[in-house]
């Protein structure tokens, strides 16, 4: 698609050639993924197996890949300026909850409506799981193939708690009191740690609300929404989740405030659980799998000795959401195609191509993941077996709201302002609810106070 | 070469009337020189004649075509500016051989005639230089030079001595005559310096806020300078005048004024057809003709002496009347005589001019063939 | 002349403050004469031990970041091609010409140029752009920039041609020259400083922009250097210091070099324009 | 006039000049296309979207409706209108920038240096002159990286300097982010007040500062009561100019994202945010519409000083 100009020149003589064999297709994918950087497996993956794979299957079709190394938000950004000018990658990684603010935006078609009718003939659709399928599904209609869904649980650092008088090996927080104490007593024996990091703030983004607020606030009992899909803007939850914040990042200092204002914040939490400063740090599975294997930056050093993971706990034994005792929650990524891609059979045949067993082990045996599809096998992963097993039944889905997004973006706003302490709690929250009011209007919101 | 002529020209820049109503005629081989002080539209004459300024109203023709409309580069003349206008950025070689190129000639034609014609000017020896390593009479010469490189119909003028210090300017000058002299060319030269245009000019139109007000050969306009407004232009130091109050009886003219003493002159029928207008006349009179003389001798002015200025050959005299204006004598230094305070300028009755209260000549019933 | 006293010692007052003020103004940028040299530079400042060229070995090797910079140069002169012509041939015009309303032209293209900024223009430029098809295209960027620059390099040039004596392209044209010989011939090469000035002026301009081309192109293959310098960010945000310094520092030689060519040649003084 | 019956005019008079109408249209053509596609258009465009409720994302972005004044309401709503990552918020931040860094930082700087650096040794001179505008040319993706390197809380060069004359450290970028902004663009922008200023002074005849020697005034007698009179003009084109550059400036953002917490987003960063993170293209019309009326401001106030100058 980058290569536009060519291609409009080509869609004149093309009208009448296309019919031969002769002209070689051009296909871009674009993921968040770089070979030795974020993501690397799935880089990796792409490049040295589906890629050469399906070429050798369809000679006339040449195939590249966009390393994208930014942050979520920008390619976020970059696709959604791509797709309202006709431009960008034939084939994207794309993140689920993005589907209906984009499709409302006309930036993207279902499936079928771009590939044509072979999308529905496709054999992949019945050995994927209903869970997972929804994830790249919006109002009936598919926008995209999921790759796999993700789980969200408590890193810790075992030496650290060890350091602390805490037994790293059976230590499982039930309450948020619990974890704060692992914390105070973490921050006693080493002053200069920021024991806990729960992501805060605007420049986290995305990861604010998925891998910090909302894990606080499942287990307060609520959620973002409520069972009517009205949009929560002031309750009790919303204050105790803040108030967590406050504890954490303005009372105490338990947590590294400067890493959640600042541009770069994500990776300095990253670091400091690499280099030691952090040992309760509230991630998904991607964290696992993406960030601190071994040869990346932030590698934990003898990981399989440091490094365990515990469930989260709800505020108190049995305050979770649906009462629940331990809480979490699962995003989920796939593929979807440029509804205004040049050759939309052939992006269609790579994109199904990708997301075949064949293709999908071989990504298993470079980076084991929660897979999407049921006849895909995780592969000797005790890590994601076991989190997805004991997760995975307990975990909450992200709305496919089209002004998730925006709302998203206040919640990020408003752990901001508390954790900077610049507004309290309260505050916070009211402003929150003015925000959201503007955005969903006064009659999708609910008070619970 | 070829005649120019203006027909009731008129130039207006919004509504400044820069040109009004001008007609004049120049003929084959004659240098007319338009004179006159900055703004009287003398310049703007001289672009109307190149083509520069297209006139509001009226014609304008050379060798007899119209050519009021004509775009500058067909009308085959030539134009010395007064900033010599020469080209930075070529030699002078180059510069001088333009007007050659645009003409298509080959390049060792255009520059052999350059060669030539810079030789005559004494600039051969400068052509690779730039304009900007040569001294501002070189670069005169060049500007000169490359209106002289093609045949011409017309060679224009706009002040082109008017940057050279006084020496370079008198040598430049000589040469200016001589070239007339020699090609006989015809030539509009525009100049506010009187004493330049009287060297050069075979004719000068003195011009005044946009009007010609005197046209004829140097000699008349210096004799008979057609308004106080000339006669005040034209002569340096310039034509003493003198407000007098008139009156008449027997055929007789007296004219008053504090300290003048004049005996009566005889009348004519202009200074009558003036008096019956105003009794106030101008009586001028040219400072070469003013000599120091004793007190109370017959035709004389006297004042008190303001500044006495030695000039080498001559000297010349200030005195202040009553009224607090002055006249100024030019007199020969052998001639010079101790002045005391009060001094008396004598003058001859033939030497007088006489203007009316409008400022215009009154001629002389019969005037003298020049 | 014979310093008092206590002129010398203002002298030796104002030299020391002159030079403080230089050394502030240097402090931030030392740091670009000694990181890329350095193969294990921070953000500190350490002096390289050994100095070494390996940083510019790896940035060279890096073929995204020097197609960055060869996208950088068609865009930059791209623009320059065409504000330069645009710009040369309207300011003389605008001074030349006695077009209608020329003067009401000028004054309203200032008031334009002043008025819309990039940040306030950015939407409507990004959906007009979109409407012609031409985003993600070296040419939206160029054309982008041109309209941008080309008021101001109008105002800049028409100043300077009009401070130019028309006497230059009469003389040309009593000689027998036609108004376009006269504009190739004699014009043109006398406004030629002007000229050198503006495209100085933008290619600077278009050069260390960011902000445009980051809104315009979409493919990495034409992303120019402003942008590419953040592929040396590595995983999702953490910079590479030494080879992002080796490459900054590669990124502004040609604003440098131009510099030195235009205090050498002209003076860093201003033209036109500004003047008072 | 009207009438001139000696002198029939057989055709109109054409007035000459050296390029004819016709190709004077020509001549303006290639400019005028461009500055009429990328500044006149969206002039009036960003005027036509800021009163619709267009987006990139969600449902508006297909089918956008007129809204009225809805953004403008929205923008100067005055429940939240000092909010932090508010439009008023934004206004008043940037009006503080501009006075803190251009009126005062860039404008007082810049002829203290133009002042400085025409008494001192051309050499002191000259490398004083380069670093400045070396600051002020190079671009701004590698300044802003420069600074972000400068300001580094435990690295950085300005806290190796604190720390080795036994000050504390500091948090400059989190702790006093918009004193970083205003120090920033200080530092970016003096070059061009000082630029022009010394152009200014070295426009004065020398002979003037003479007599004043002679007199046997004091430098700060002769700036005060011969330059600075002489440069007024200067002085008034000089702030104005800065004031609109500063107004639109962008720049910040590669040094603070706007952050954190929106302490350093100024009106240009806030109408990039809105427009191209949060996608309310219609939002960020108004925003721009507000932008170009402060610059109409500016630029009438400017025009007619210049004006009058010139008759």
């Amino acid at each position: 698609m980058s290569n536009r100009l060519r291609a409009l020149a080509f869609g004149l003589v093309g009208a009448t050639a296309m019919a031969g064999p002769a002209f070689a297709v051009d296909l871009e994918i674009t993921c968040r993924c770089v070979i030795g950087g974020v993501n690397s497996g799935t880089a990796e993956w792409i490049q040295n197996s589906v890629i050469p794979a399906f070429e050798a299957a369809n000679p006339d079709i040449n195939v590249t890949l966009n390393q994208f190394g930014g942050e979520d938000a920008q390619l976020t950004q970059q696709l959604a300026l791509d797709f309202s000018t006709g431009a960008g990658p034939d084939v994207t990684a794309f993140d689920g909850f993005l589907i209906p603010s984009f499709v409302e935006g006309g930036l993207l078609k279902p499936l079928n409506e771009v590939a044509g009718p072979e999308v529905d003939d496709w054999s992949g659709w019945a050995a994927l799981s209903e869970g997972s399928r929804a994830l790249m599904l919006y109002e009936d209609q598919y926008y995209g193939i999921p790759v796999g869904t993700d789980v969200r649980m408590l890193y810790t650092r075992k030496d650290m708690l060890t350091e602390a008088g805490i037994d790293a090996e059976t230590w499982q927080p039930t309450s948020w009191a619990d974890i704060l104490d692992a914390a105070r007593a973490i921050k006693k024996v080493k002053p200069d740690s920021f024991p806990i990091q729960l992501n805060a703030g605007v420049a986290m983004g995305e990861a604010t609300t998925m891998q910090g607020y909302w894990l606080a606030l499942l287990g307060t009992g609520e959620s973002v929404l409520d069972a009517d899909g009205k949009w929560i803007v002031g309750s009790q939850g919303i204050l105790d989740t803040l108030n967590l914040y406050k504890t954490i990042y303005v009372d105490e200092q338990l947590g590294d405030a400067r890493a959640q204002l600042l541009a770069d914040g994500r990776n300095r939490s990253f670091a400091n659980f690499r280099d030691g400063v952090t040992a309760l740090l509230f991630e998904g599975d991607y964290f696992y799998r993406s960030v601190t294997p071994e040869g990346s930056e932030f590698a934990v050093p003898d990981r399989d000795k440091v490094m365990g993971w515990v469930k989260i706990p709800a505020e108190e034994p049995g305050k979770g959401i649906r009462g629940q005792d331990f809480v979490t929650i699962s995003g989920g990524t796939g593929y979807v195609l440029n509804p205004a891609t040049d050759a939309p059979k052939e992006a269609w045949a790579f994109l199904s191509f990708m997301n075949e067993p064949a293709q999908l082990d071989a990504f298993q045996a470079i980076q084991p993941r929660i897979t999407a599809r049921t006849d895909v096998a995780i592969p000797n992963s005790p890590f994601l077996t076991q989190t997805s097993q004991e997760l995975l039944p307990i975990t909450t889905a992200r709305p496919n709201d089209p002004d998730y997004n925006a709302v998203s973006a206040e919640i990020q706003r408003m752990t901001e302002s508390v954790v900077s302490g610049e507004l309290s709690p309260e505050d916070a929250m009211a402003q929150y609810r003015d925000a959201v009011i503007r955005i969903v209007g006064e009659e999708n919101t609910v008070s619970l106070l | 070469m070829a005649s120019v002529e203006f027909r009731h020209v008129t130039k207006t820049f919004g509504s400044f009337n820069a040109v009004s109503d001008v007609s004049f005629a120049i003929g084959d081989g004659e240098f007319v020189c338009l004179l006159g002080p900055s703004g009287c539209g003398k310049t703007t004459s001289l672009r109307m004649i190149a083509g520069l300024e297209t006139p509001s109203h009226g014609q304008v023709l050379i060798g007899g075509d119209d050519v009021t409309n004509l775009h500058p580069k067909d009308r085959q003349i030539s134009m010395v500016f007064q900033d010599y206008a020469l080209y930075p950025h070529m030699n002078l070689a180059d510069n001088i051989a333009y007007p050659l190129k645009v003409r298509g000639e080959p390049v060792q034609k255009r520059h052999g005639r350059a060669r030539e014609v810079a030789d005559v000017l004494k600039i051969g020896h400068l052509m690779d230089r730039l304009p900007s390593q040569i001294s501002g009479g070189q670069q005169q010469r060049t500007s000169l030079a490359r209106a002289l490189v093609y045949p011409s119909r017309v060679y224009l003028f706009d002040e082109p001595l008017s940057n050279l210090d006084a020496k370079l300017r008198l040598e430049a000058r000589g040469f200016l005559n001589h070239l007339q002299r020699d090609m006989g060319m015809t030539a509009v030269y525009v100049t506010h310096d009187q004493a330049e245009a009287m060297a050069l000019a075979t004719r000068i139109a003195v011009m005044d806020q946009g009007r010609i007000v005197q046209y004829a050969p140097p000699i008349e306009i210096y004799r008979r300078p057609a308004t106080t407004f000339v006669a005040n232009f034209v002569g340096n130091p310039p034509m003493n005048l003198v407000p007098v109050e008139a009156t008449h009886g027997d055929g007789q003219l007296q004219l008053k004024a504090d300290g003048l003493t004049l005996s009566p002159l005889p009348m004519s029928s202009g200074i009558a057809a003036a008096l019956a207008n105003s009794k106030s006349l101008t009586l001028g009179i040219r400072p070469e003709h003013l000599a120091i003389a004793e007190p109370g001798t017959g035709n004389a002015i006297s004042g008190t002496l303001f500044a006495n200025e030695n000039m080498g050959p001559e000297s010349l005299v200030t005195i202040e009347r009553p009224d607090a204006s002055r006249l100024t004598a030019r007199i020969f230094t052998d001639d010079h005589i101790a002045l005391t305070d009060a001094v008396t300028l004598g003058f001859s009755p033939e030497h007088i001019h006489l203007f009316d209260s409008t400022g215009a000549r009154i001629p002389a019933d019969r005037e003298q063939p020049l | 002349m014979k310093l008092t006293f206590p002129a010398f010692a203002g002298r030796i007052a104002f030299s020391a403050l002159a030079a403080l003020l230089g050394a502030i103004f240097a402090l931030p940028l030392i740091w670009f004469i000694f990181a890329p040299f350095n193969a294990r530079a921070e953000l500190g400042i350490t002096v390289p031990d050994p100095w070494t060229l390996s940083n510019f070995m790896t940035v060279f090797q890096n073929n995204f970041a020097m197609q960055a910079l060869w996208n950088s140069l068609i865009q930059s002169i791209g623009g320059v091609i065409l504000v330069g012509a645009a710009a040369t041939l309207a300011a003389y015009a605008l001074s030349r010409s006695s077009i209608p309303g020329k003067g009401a032209v000028t004054y309203i293209l200032l008031l334009f140029s002043s008025v819309v900024s990039g940040s306030a223009a950015m939407v409507p430029i990004f959906l007009i752009v979109s409407a012609m098809g031409l985003i993600d295209s070296h040419l939206a960027v160029i054309l982008t920039f041109a309209g941008g620059l080309l008021p101001t390099a109008m105002f800049i040039l028409r100043d300077f041609i009009d401070s130019i004596p028309k006497s230059y392209e009469e003389s040309a044209m009593v000689a027998g020259a036609s108004p376009v010989q006269a504009f190739f011939d004699v014009a043109l090469p006398v406004i030629r400083p002007g000229i050198v000035v503006v495209v100085v002026w933008a290619f600077v301009n278009i050069w260390g922009s960011f902000l445009i081309p980051f809104i315009l192109l979409r493919s990495d293959k034409l992303m120019p250097a402003s942008v590419a310098i953040y592929s040396f960010y590595s995983e999702a945000g953490t910079p590479t210091v030494t080879l992002l310094a080796a490459y900054s520092l590669i990124y502004s030689l040609p604003v440098i070099i131009l510099y030195l060519f235009v205090s050498w040649k002209f003076g860093f003084r201003f033209f036109g324009g500004i003047k008072a | 006039m009207t009438a001139e019956p000696t002198t029939p005019v057989p055709k109109p008079a054409r007035r000459f000049a050296l390029l004819s109408n016709r190709a004077g249209a020509v001549f303006l053509t290639p400019a005028g296309l461009l500055v009429a596609l990328f500044v006149i258009i969206p002039f009036f465009w960003v005027i036509f979207v800021s009163f619709t409720n267009r987006t990139l994302l969600g449902r508006t972005a297909l089918n956008p409706e007129f809204v009225g004044l809805a953004n403008y309401f929205a923008l100067f709503d005055p429940s939240n209108f000092f909010q932090r990552g508010q439009f008023g918020f934004s206004l008043i931040l940037t009006t503080q920038f501009v006075l803190a860094s251009a009126l005062i930082g860039q404008a007082l700087l810049g002829l203290l240096l133009a002042w400085l650096i025409q008494t001192v040794p051309p050499w002191i001179k000259r490398l004083t002159e380069t670093f400045v505008i070396a600051a002020w040319i190079l671009p701004e993706v590698v300044i802003g990286f420069a600074w972000f390197a400068f300001l580094d809380r435990d690295q950085g060069t300005l806290n190796a300097m604190l720390t080795s004359v036994g000050l504390p450290r500091g948090d400059f970028l989190l702790q006093q982010p918009f004193w970083v902004i205003v120090v920033f663009n200080t530092w970016r922008g003096a070059a061009f007040s000082m630029m022009l200023f010394n152009s200014a002074f070295s426009s004065i005849p020398p002979s003037y500062f003479q007599a004043a020697d002679v007199a046997g005034a004091s430098s700060w007698q002769k700036f005060k009561d011969i330059a600075l009179p002489l440069i007024r003009g200067h002085v008034v084109t000089d702030l104005i100019l800065i004031t609109m550059w500063t107004f639109n400036t962008f720049t910040p953002f590669l040094l603070t994202n706007g952050g954190p917490s929106y302490r350093t987003e100024l009106l240009s960063i806030y109408n990039y945010r809105v427009a191209f993170r949060d996608f309310e293209f219609g939002k960020g019309a108004a925003v721009g519409v507000i932008i170009m009326l402060v610059n109409l401001a500016f630029a009438l106030i400017y025009l007619t000083i210049g004006r009058k100058k010139r008759v």
